[in-house]
């Protein structure tokens, strides 16, 4: 199911804990939909020079917490801003398709703790993407009936 | 063939032995290996993983995507998820489904079921050859017509439908095309691909897999209600905990089939025809049924004027030779084939009929016994029948 | 059992391993004695008689007749069979039915696949334990009820229902009343007589036969219109050829589970209370799920707060224990289990479940190792938890 | 399936043939349903000194004529009128349910050759029963599709 570096990072999760008075933090997810990230970022001259996290959720959601903060680790804001979930998940070589909502987490959660530090810093807040369904309890029902269409990127468990 | 040395088996339309390598391949997955595919621990891991690659190789045979295998529990579930769920899918789009006279009951009963429901069917007839005529089946199209099924080979008379043009006319109408081809698969080529199929059931115990394990091809995008609902197995669409030492059974014995499927073909044609030609010379009032060519390689259906089926069948037996009869007498039913009296024979004929099917194991000098067996039956059978005029009387044919 | 030396097997609710008996037991089935059982020749005949006894092993197990035991391909085919099967023969009485919020999959899709066709479903709540209150039950019936399912023992919590006073309130009724046992044959005593049910679905591959194989108990003389249409096997009303295999295999494994049951439930117990005491006395914040008594002998589900299931599965297999979570995050859904939802639990709780099913092969040890090592799992995940509250914080429960 | 009886009467059928200038001559069934069965008797005294029989059918209709022609022989005609489909199958060591309608053809054809020899005699028939479903050819369809009840003694295979 995993790739060997997902289970690397689930294994060995680098990173993990929180930063005493961070630049910025953001926290993403919602523990109802059994998945919670937080990051904390210390950023000195525009570049991020610390990141840590602390994850409720699977194994791809603290594998790919671990990897975005290891990916933020050295760059400045604009390219870590950049980070999108296509290159959280492939530096973790891949993840399975129900499970890339992981990937999408981290790089909100990155967004957020940039954001976080831009306001603290009296900086209007870059634009994030609409937050994924996570964000909304409610929301996070998918379909349980196959739908009528065969093929058509059904779940696979 | 490890039966009784005397036995010859001839029934391989009915079922076929597991393979020996067949039934190596599956022992590993009921003590070893026996991971629930769904769980997500090492040993449920490799059960995904070998799952999922007999899905790809029985894609590869035929001619299909792996995401559009679904395992079942046989040819039976395949045919009634195909009917059925197709039908009740597209219920708002129409209520017509197309079907011939000559498909097995698990395509008949399921389409019967649904006129009960209140869909209407048409049961296309066959011609004295038993081929459903193309043209007739494009005219039968409504505008309410969803579903078109028509086997791709007939399991009593092995005859050959045209199912190439008959997948042209259900997509150029952009109707649902359903095949039933637990008789064809590994035994004869076919492709969903060439054949513009969208639906195919198929069944290992056809071709030296095990028994209570089946495949139902369903095309991308092709909308159809799940028959058992539950679980979130076969991505969501067919429920229960997965048959793994049948479906690795199931793919190994299609590959195995597949390697020799034109030399096979070629070997059993032979032996076939060689049976027909001496059954119908050496018993008078005999006539083949079915299509002479346009035939699976390893049927032979032969009908026997005033004789019985069953009376055949237990001679037959008595001299350790297994086959089959359209006789009703078998089935605990009081009308024979609705397959023999489709081709136009009448009831008394389609009781004398006798069905011989080939299989790998089956050899030159087993046809030799067969045929010096028979006639003697027959004979016998005519001596003790009211209704045999005698030999004075005989017409050779 | 010869899985790798260090793998510790704790779900047996997902599957079990084929006993090496039963394999044995089915091996002559594949390719020697492979006859069609509908078949007239000798060694058809000979697989019909094995089947027949098989069905006559299964009904004594029951307190059923063996014309009552319908052969089928799992627990989900049965399930579905009797849940449409009754609903939609019963259709002209009335269109409602009663089933439970707590029941698998397999019974809860088919009633609500019911309720799009335009019939009306109650499902009953439970208390926080998971048990059906039959005052409730009684109380949702009307006029137009025509099916109750409940099931015996509840697959995720353990909670064995209240059958037998169920059973006699919809025999009160004239309603046919459906149990799901498919986690409780070949684990508690269950008598489809004592308990007065209609139809009762069980599957092999969760007392240690194949997966693949189950049987629908249909008591006589209740309405119920086929699943699957086609062939005359089973009497007319379960067609596809049998699953001779699977047949043997599913009676061999029940026999040999009724022989030990009693003396296997109390073992299980009391590995099962072990489990549960040091758990809960080990790890705060943890709680157990289903009820204290009510439980089927072989289940463990406890909720650990602040940590989600996937992420324990995972570290257990890195110690090579198999184990199974009601968090949505194994499922591909992102609702956790129905179960713990309908019990009470919190979203995040249910979350963080996880669920341990004994078998007959786990032994003291095994125990002893697991309890070694899952306070360390749970204590490293609460580590990474932004919800977690800290050691400081703990109120032990 | 078949009683060892039941596949000795059909492998060596007994008073198989016809009977040259018989004193009574029954035919019952129809080809159509797959089964039909001729018995010849030759009557001395109001007794049935020989008996033989021709059937197109199923094993189990073979050995029912088989045994019915013996069971006659010997028999005065209200011995014979006696002798029920019951009789014919227990003689046989019992008939698999889908084929007791084979010892129904037999006590059938006894009751017409005995018939057929009384009308020939001038005297008036007995009272046969109603004859069973093989009479007519379009009866002989037997409902196909389950009915909705379970057990009801459905047929077997
Ligand atoms: C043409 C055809 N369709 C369907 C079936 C049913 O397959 P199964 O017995 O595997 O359910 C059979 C064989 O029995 C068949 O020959
Ligand atoms: C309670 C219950 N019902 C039904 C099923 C379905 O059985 P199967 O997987 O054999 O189809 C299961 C197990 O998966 C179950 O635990």
């Amino acid at each position: 199911m995993y790739s060997e570096k997902v289970m690397d990072h689930f294994a060995n999760p680098r990173n993990v804990g929180e930063i005493e008075n961070p630049d910025g933090v953001g926290e993403v997810g919602n523990p109802v939909c059994g998945d919670i990230m937080r990051m904390y970022l210390k950023i000195e001259d525009n570049r991020i020079v610390d990141a840590k996290f602390k994850t409720f959720g699977c194994g791809a959601a603290i594998a790919s917490s671990s990897m975005a903060t290891e990916l933020v680790k050295g760059k400045t804001l604009e390219e870590a801003w950049e980070i999108s979930n296509q290159a959280v998940a492939e530096a973790l070589e891949g993840l399975p398709p129900i499970k890339m909502h992981c990937s999408v987490l981290a790089e909100e959660a990155i967004h957020k703790a940039i954001n976080d530090y831009r306001v603290r810093q009296g900086l209007s807040p870059w634009g994030e993407k609409t937050p994924h369904y996570h964000e909304g309890g409610e929301e996070c029902e998918l379909p349980e009936e196959p739908q009528g269409t065969a093929g058509d990127g059904a779940l696979q468990r | 063939m490890v039966l009784e040395p005397r036995v010859i088996y001839l029934d391989h339309a009915a079922t076929t032995l597991t393979r020996s390598e067949v039934v190596e391949a599956m022992l590993p997955y009921f003590h070893d290996r026996f991971g629930n595919p769904s769980s997500i621990y090492r040993i449920a891991r490799e059960s995904r993983k070998v799952v999922e690659s007999a899905r790809e190789s029985v894609a590869r045979a035929l001619g299909a995507e792996p995401g559009e295998i679904y395992f079942t529990s046989g040819g039976t579930e395949s045919d009634n998820w195909a009917i059925k769920g197709v039908a009740i899918a597209n219920r708002k789009k129409g209520d017509h489904i197309i079907t011939s006279s000559i498909e097995h009951h698990a395509v008949l009963y399921p389409a019967r079921y649904l006129e009960k429901q209140g869909f209407s069917v048409t049961f296309l007839p066959v011609d004295s050859t038993g081929l459903v005529d193309p043209g007739t089946l494009e005219d039968a199209i409504t505008e309410k017509t969803t579903l078109i099924s028509i086997m791709t080979a007939n399991n009593e008379i092995g005859t050959i439908e045209p199912v190439r043009e008959i997948g042209k006319i259900a997509r150029d109408h952009g109707i649902t095309f359903h095949t039933d081809a637990v008789q064809a698969v590994g035994h004869i080529p076919v492709s969903v691909k060439d054949d513009t199929i969208d639906l195919l059931s198929l069944s290992a115990h056809k071709f030296n897999g095990p028994k209570g394990v089946g495949v139902l091809y369903i095309r991308k995008g092709t909308r159809i209600d799940p028959l058992l609902h539950g679980g979130a197995q076969e991505r969501n669409r067919r429920a229960g905990t997965e048959n793994l030492a049948g479906i690795i059974g199931l793919s190994t014995a299609l590959e195995i089939a597949m390697q020799s499927l034109f030399r096979e073909m070629e070997r059993q044609k032979k032996l076939r025809d060689r049976l027909i030609a001496g059954l119908l010379s050496s018993v008078p009032h005999s006539r083949l049924n079915g299509h002479p060519e346009k035939r699976l390689p390893g049927n032979v259906n032969i009908s026997f004027e005033y004789v019985e089926g069953e009376s055949i069948l237990l001679s037959l037996d008595a001299h350790g030779i297994c086959a089959s009869t359209g006789s009703a007498c078998t089935s605990g039913s009081l009308e024979p084939s609705h397959v023999l009296l489709a081709i136009g024979l009448p009831h008394e004929v389609a009781h004398g009929s006798l069905r011989l099917t080939l299989g790998e194991e089956n050899t030159d000098e087993e046809i030799d016994t067969v045929l010096g067996i028979v006639p003697g039956i027959i004979e016998r059978l005519r001596a003790m029948s009211p209704l045999y005029p005698g030999k004075e009387k005989e017409c050779h044919v």
